[in-house]
């Protein structure tokens, strides 16, 4: 097997090597992906959308088909992990860990078994539980917040910095993933259930699809947001930059949603019982 | 021919990285036992493709696609499409990125799901447990 | 876009690529997966492409990682290869 | 000539397919007969009231649907195809009364399916005989092999298994790889698939192409059982006896043969043929083909299968009537399908109506029979003349044409064969019914009390019987019918 | 609100995309809406379809800016003849098998019905946009949409499913990056991702090895993603253990939709001229294509469980298409692609009564099928009808694609390319003749010869299927003789205008 992919490999490496003989030159200004449809984005994306980043125009507006179908993309993904990985029959575990928290002491109960009657000040651990995790905790508890809010920077700033729907997204839904390792998953869960990122996923890309829908209903093309303009009280132009911020929030949600709900489902192999 | 060759080479050593970073993940992905070896392979193969087109969209003397001063479209200032860097490529990858993030974890909810049935991670242990049933 | 810089992560980047996949324990090839993609979101930055760096930073350096490091908990850190 | 629109060829094919729910749903067999001689009958008189209008030179035409551009399910009713036709859909009607006497005799199982195919098989072989080109011919074809499986494998144990097999090997092996691929080079060469009066075919020069497409058509319609694509009638007598009656020695071999004659005559083309001498070479293979399974029919104890064996040189008579290309040996050919037909299938009856009263299935086993059930081998006495071709059956009126056939196209050794082969015939049928009248029963026959079948058996082989003898002397339905279909595909006066 | 027909190519995807979301919401809140939500969409998405089909028959091509921007800079829809039928067929096949295969998926999945049925949708919303868009760059985020949830339809079966959804994944992701490796290098020479935009700049490219290059990988992308013979590998685990419910859609659309797409890259991306006259890829494809039907073919005859048996024949359908396709004559390129439609239906026809086989008797060997004709009469003669038009017989759609592809060699003079389909026409009625062979015959003892059999009750209480299933599965063995009749309209209406005149 070694052999034959190394020949593989080989023979494709030579392949693209000798294609990129007759590429043009690494940075030409005058390559063509430099001279045929990106000038007009760069020089009428400002005039006709008014977001001056080119990144977020392109993916939020011309390309923002594309853009919902990646939405769609995760969401599918997030979809696919709880289908394959969910264990939905509840089965007690092996044993569980509970640590009586006045104390530390740690009490070990075997399939089937009942805590002691006193239980409220009980909590239960993960098998790989660490005692010392002190540092961990507060840095998360102290960094929580401002990531949270960085997230949301990202996702409402995407029109003049670089950053969008996914990016803030992703720390949004990195936070809460945090959130889950520095503590635990059940922990986690409770605050924000499975349920919730799965609905929220969809939701988020029905706020996306719904945008594009509206403006249909509303008689221009689909996702053609300059048909919001009388809805939103502004002209076209800025329409669609308003248009283009309803659909970035749209994405932030699903996808930070549902970065979450695959780590629930990966974590703990689809039990929802111990995370990392 | 040599010095034809250098220039080529050196004009385009970008490419080049693509070409050998692929030619990497490929191999990961074909020769490797491993299925979590596999799908780092399958990951850094897909970023071999997203840095592809990272590279065509460069501009030797260029800045990055966000326009200055052009606020609202106040900025009545003309663009030239010489001063940004070609923002479509960025667009596509941003997508690309987003595709191998949910590829992976799709694949990694299946290796999960294979080694809860076979107890191993490795492929050739996997198809002997199959060939013996 | 400086060349030079570009051409050091480069090497990096595919350094840090084949170590990935040839490390043994599937833990440090994960960590290593996370420092490649950190690699590459550098490069990307240096080559201007700001928002895609941005979100290799956040999905391939940091969501990403953390699934691998996920599933090998949940599986095996050993591996023959 | 002209041609007509007209739904009665589509009519007379569909009767006997939509009397097939009817069969499937009938609470009682006695309604589920009833369905099947209302179709058997009202089939057979939408046949026969084409008949006048073929004579009078009218040729009936309806597409059904056009399937491919320029190509469809179109139905042309020729005297040819009605002669065809007639014969079948007469014969349904009493293989109908005799089915019923032999599967209720025997206490067959699965009498619903058996009828529900039987309705289909029938439909398909009108498909064939009013098939207005070469696709259709070939869609009913098919239709006809898979609506026979289930018949041929009646039994369901495992020789019908092997025997299916085999059945299915060589029909569809010839059809899918023979027919299918000469027919598609046939479009692709001429554009068309229609038949024509004096073939389609006329436009290639090439003498290898031509004779590469005839030799896949004649092996590929494996049905006309030309050796060696015929080993799979003799396997297939495994089926209750009225299958082999009406699909054996009637429909199914027909259709084979009835399909070899068409391209014969409607693809290739009388003058086609003579000018590049493939007439002798058909001929050569038709009288191996007769000699062989003549010299074999003699050796076979098993009645049904000495009947297989006769059938297959039978067949070949057909084929190598039309292929002598003469003006009698044509009529001759053409003649034989309904000859053979009635003479064949009342030996079939016989064979089942001795199964059914006594068990037996070998020649061996049937000495001194005769005296038991004089009814019986009276008519397999019959039926023996008119497929040896002697006076006073109706056998003996197509022979004759085809030996004249032979004068008229000067192939003296087809003579010698025809002659040669009659007399194989004469040796493997008479001491039959020798034996059977004038020999001393063995000792298993004193102790079973044997009588005749029961009536349901016993009246359609009196009738085919009697049919073959009325037609020596009264020939004229099927000869008007064989002279017009030569006159329009040769041409001559 | 009014009238939404100029809409009608958005909504074919936007739809069932809705619907999916809504499907997916639904099975947490409340789980009994999820199949109507999701056959809802479905059956819009199909009545709108034919919709458009029967506009585009008078309109030639229907365009469609999405986001409102013209064409090089937005992504635009294009609804062609071609593409229209693919369409329809699609929907078809997915409201049909949707609704057959009902009661297994509740069965199987009572707690993620919602899950099932929005990944179902979303796939099925993948697939038609692919096939509908009209950019490359698109098509190719719809290839992945239609992949992931593909792949986790895939994993979620029994067995070695897992497995080989996996495998599924490592190679339909290799697929997918080659073919967006070869967009790149398109992209890089031409500056545009849209189809017309390409094929408009591609002249002043013809001789350049970068365009070679990019051909070449996204036609390796696309065959991988096909299962074409050497890249078949993938394909029969992956059918052969996923549920009923997904194999009934996944088997029938793949692989025919990414001929499809193989047909519109070459048409409208790469434009004829280039493909089959520069590229002189014509004789090595058809040679495998060639290989493909035979091993197939030859793999086919070698299994001994029916579903296994059936993922084999599809990769020698697989070389069908592109055989015929590759001949490059009108007559091939027609037989290609209507036995797209053809074939797309009768697998859905074959998986379909597989399917209510296997959830009757819970088996699919050989073995278990015995006496089946007698038990579950209507599913099998459903399976006899499919049977015969795989085998390729009159009156069957089967037949008449095959009469256009045997026509085409003949006339390409590639005999090779003929006698291969004779082969597997003769291939496929000895196996599916085994199978009805052995549902026809009841077990009988070893050493009963005689006839007559006496047949006492049957072993096992086995039944006919659900009304549900029954009533599709004969719905589309029915399709598949009312497509072989209409033949001729199909390929004079709507085929060989769809065909470019310059083949």
């Amino acid at each position: 097997m070694r052999i034959i992919g190394l020949l593989i490999v080989i023979a494709f490496g030579s392949l693209l090597r000798y294609g990129v003989f007759f590429f043009p030159e690494w940075g030409d200004p005058a390559s063509p992906p430099s001279l045929h449809v990106s000038p007009h984005y760069i020089e009428e994306a400002i005039a006709e959308t008014a977001v001056p980043n080119l990144v977020t125009a392109v993916l939020a507006d011309y390309r923002g088909y594309d853009t919902m179908f990646e939405t769609t993309v995760i969401f599918a993904a997030g979809l696919a992990c709880f289908m394959l990985l969910r264990v939905l029959q509840r089965q007690v575990p092996e044993c569980r860990l509970y640590r009586h928290i006045p104390t530390g002491i740690t009490l070990r109960i075997e399939k089937g078994g009942k805590l002691p009657t006193e239980s409220g000040s009980f909590e239960r651990i993960d098998s790989n539980w660490v005692p010392h995790d002190l540092i961990i905790k507060s840095t998360s508890r102290f960094i929580t917040p401002f990531l949270q809010i960085f997230a949301l920077y990202v996702i409402a700033h995407g029109h003049h910095s670089p950053g969008g729907g996914f990016q803030g997204g992703v720390i949004l839904g990195a936070a809460v993933i945090m959130y889950a390792i520095s503590y635990d998953l059940r922990r986690s869960i409770q605050r924000i259930g499975e349920q919730a990122t799965a609905v929220l996923g969809s939701a988020g890309v029905l706020i996306y699809a719904g945008t594009g829908a509206l403006c249909m209903v509303l008689g221009a093309a689909f996702l053609d947001y300059g048909a919001l303009a009388g809805l939103l009280g502004v002209d076209p132009v800025m329409a669609r930059s308003h248009g283009m911020l309803i659909v970035e929030i749209g994405v932030g949600i699903a996808v930070s949603a549902v970065m979450v709900w695959i780590y629930y489902n990966l974590s703990s192999a689809g039990r929802h019982d111990e995370g990392l | 021919m040599g010095v034809e060759l250098f220039s080529d080479i050196a004009s385009k050593y970008n490419y080049l990285g693509v070409v050998i970073l692929m030619m990497i993940g490929l191999y990961a992905m074909i020769a490797k036992n491993n299925l979590v070896k596999k799908i780092i392979g399958m990951n850094i193969f897909q970023t071999a493709i997203i840095l592809f087109y990272v590279s065509t969209a460069a501009k030797r003397g260029a800045t990055i696609p966000i326009i200055r001063h052009g606020h609202n479209g106040h900025g009545h200032e003309v663009i030239h499409a010489a001063e940004y860097i070609n923002p479509l490529p960025h667009v596509l990858m941003l997508t690309a990125i987003v595709v191998s993030v949910a590829t992976l974890g799709v694949a990694l909810a299946l290796a999960v799901k294979v080694y809860h049935q076979y107890g191993t991670l490795e492929e050739d242990e996997i198809r002997g447990q199959l060939r013996n049933k | 876009m400086i060349w030079e810089l570009d051409f050091i992560i480069l090497t990096l980047v595919i350094f840090s690529g084949i170590a990935a996949i040839t490390v043994k324990d599937l833990l440090s090839a994960a960590i290593l997966f996370g420092a490649y993609s950190f690699m590459m979101c550098l490069l990307w930055a240096i080559m201007g492409a700001v928002d895609v760096a941005f979100t290799e930073a956040t999905v391939g350096a940091g969501v990403s990682t953390v699934f691998f490091v996920a599933a090998v908990f949940h599986t095996t850190r050993d591996s023959k290869d | 000539m002209n041609t007509i629109l007209s739904l009665k060829p589509l009519l007379a094919v569909l009767t006997s397919l939509l009397a097939v729910p009817g069969i499937i749903l009938s609470r009682s067999p006695n309604v589920r007969e009833g369905w099947t001689f209302a179709a058997a009958l009202a089939k057979f008189g939408i046949v026969v009231s084409m008949i006048p209008m073929v004579l009078s030179g009218v040729r009936l035409e309806y597409t059904l649907a056009e399937v491919l551009p320029g190509l469809g399910i179109t139905f042309r009713v020729d005297a040819f195809g009605m002669l065809f036709a007639v014969v079948a859909s007469s014969l349904w009607i009493v293989t109908s009364a005799y089915s019923i006497g032999y599967m209720r005799g025997l206490q067959e199982h699965s009498q619903t399916r058996y009828f529900c195919f039987f309705a289909l098989a029938l439909s398909a072989t009108l498909g064939v005989a009013f098939a207005g080109n070469l696709f259709t011919l070939y869609l009913f074809y098919e239709a006809l092999s898979f609506a026979t499986y289930p018949l041929v494998t009646h039994h369901q144990d495992r020789e019908a298994r092997s025997s299916g097999r085999k059945y299915l090997f060589y029909i569809l092996g010839g059809s899918i790889a023979f027919v299918l691929p000469a027919m598609l080079v046939a479009y692709h060469l001429t554009g068309t698939l229609d038949f024509t009066p004096r073939g389609f075919m006329g436009g290639i020069e090439s003498k290898s192409t031509l004779l590469v497409l005839l030799l896949l058509f004649v092996f590929g319609f494996a049905k006309a059982g030309i050796m060696p694509m015929h080993s799979w009638l003799p396997a297939a007598m495994v089926a209750p006896t009225p299958v082999s009656a009406l699909l054996h020695a009637v429909a199914v071999v027909k259709v084979g043969a009835f399909c070899v004659v068409r391209i014969i005559t409607g693809v290739f083309g009388t003058d086609l043929l003579a000018a590049f001498h493939f007439d002798t070479l058909i001929c050569v293979i038709a009288s191996v083909t007769i000699l062989t399974s003549s010299l074999i029919a003699l050796t076979q104890d098993e009645l049904k299968r000495r009947l297989a064996f006769s059938t297959i040189g039978q067949l070949s008579y057909i084929v190598l009537g039309v292929a002598l290309l003469s003006q009698a040996g044509m009529t001759g050919g053409m003649l034989h399908i309904a000859m053979h037909a009635f003479g064949k299938i009342t030996l079939f009856f016989c064979a089942g109506a001795i199964f059914v009263a006594t068990g037996i299935k070998h020649i061996s086993g049937m000495v001194g029979i005769g005296r038991r059930m004089p009814v019986t081998m009276g008519a397999f006495f019959l039926g023996s003349l008119s497929v040896i071709g002697l006076p006073p059956a109706g056998g003996f009126i197509s022979k004759w044409h085809l030996v004249l056939g032979t004068v008229q196209a000067h192939q003296y050794a087809m003579l010698v064969v025809l002659l040669a082969s009659s007399l194989l015939n004469a040796a493997y049928f008479l001491p039959i019914v020798y034996r059977a009248f004038f020999c001393a029963p063995g000792e298993a026959m004193f102790e079973n009390r044997i009588a005749e079948a029961p009536v349901w058996c016993l009246a359609p082989l009196v009738v085919t019987a009697v049919g073959s003898v009325v037609l020596f002397f009264y020939p004229q339905p099927f000869l008007r019918l064989a002279a017009l279909a030569v006159q329009t595909m040769t041409g001559g006066g | 609100m009014e009238n939404l027909s100029p809409h009608f190519p958005a909504l074919i995807i936007i739809v069932p995309l809705i619907a999916a979301l809504l499907t997916s919401a639904a099975g947490w809140l409340n789980r009994r809406l999820c199949f109507h939500f999701a056959a809802l969409g479905l059956f819009t998405s199909l009545l709108v379809s034919t919709g458009l089909l029967a506009s585009v028959l008078d309109k030639d091509v229907i365009l469609y800016r999405l986001g409102g921007w013209p064409a090089p800079w937005g992504i635009l829809y294009r609804i062609d003849r071609l593409n229209g039928l693919v369409l329809v067929v699609i929907f078809f096949i997915a409201f049909l098998n949707l609704i057959a295969n009902k009661r297994t998926v509740e069965e199987s999945f009572p707690e993620q019905l919602g899950g099932f049925y929005a990944l179902y949708v979303l796939f099925v919303t993948g697939l038609s946009g692919m096939v509908a868009t009209g950019d490359a760059f698109n098509l190719y985020v719809l290839l992945e949409i239609s992949s992931l949830t593909g792949y986790a339809l895939i994993g979620i079966g029994h067995e070695r499913a897992p497995l080989a959804g996996l495998n599924y994944l490592f190679m339909g992701t290799i697929g997918a990056s080659l073919y967006l490796l070869g967009i790149g290098f398109l992209y890089l020479m031409t500056g545009s991702l849209n189809m017309t935009d390409i094929a408009s700049l591609l002249p002043g490219f013809y001789g350049s090895p970068v365009m070679v290059l990019a051909f070449l990988l996204c036609m390796t992308g696309l065959f991988i993603k096909m299962a074409l013979f050497p890249l078949h590998a993938w394909l029969p685990n992956a059918y052969s253990f996923s549920p009923s419910a997904s194999i009934g859609v996944i088997a029938p659309l793949t692989t025919k939709v990414m001929i499809y797409v193989m047909i519109r890259m070459t048409f409208d991306v790469f434009t004829p001229d280039f493909s089959f006259k520069m590229m002189h890829l014509g004789e090595v494809m058809v040679w495998l294509a060639v290989a493909a039907i035979i091993m197939g073919s030859l793999f086919a005859l070698a299994q001994t469980r029916l579903k296994r048996m059936l993922t084999y024949v599809i990769i020698a359908e697989v070389g069908y298409m592109v055989g015929g396709f590759w001949l490059g004559n009108r007559m091939a390129v027609t037989g290609a692609v209507l036995h797209i439609l053809n074939d797309a239906v009768m697998t859905l026809c074959i998986f379909l009564a597989a399917g209510a086989v296997v959830y009757q008797i819970c088996g699919d060997d050989f073995e278990d099928l015995k006496g089946l004709f007698r038990k579950m009469p209507i599913s099998m003669a459903a399976f006899t009808v499919a049977a015969l038009s795989l085998i390729g017989v009159p009156p069957t759609c089967g037949f008449f694609s095959k009469w256009y592809l045997i026509s085409g060699g003949i006339a390409a003079g590639h005999y090779g390319f003929v006698v291969a389909l004779l082969f597997s026409s003769l291939v496929n009625a000895v196996l599916f003749f085994r199978i009805i062979e052995i549902g026809y015959f009841e077990p009988f003892s070893e050493g009963e010869g005689g006839h007559g059999v006496h047949h006492g009750p049957p072993a096992m209480e086995i039944r006919e299927a659900p009304a549900g299933m029954l009533a599709c599965l004969l719905l589309a063995a029915v399709s598949l003789i009312v497509l072989g009749i209409y033949t001729g309209d199909i390929v004079t209406r709507i085929i060989d205008l769809a065909i470019p005149p310059a083949i």
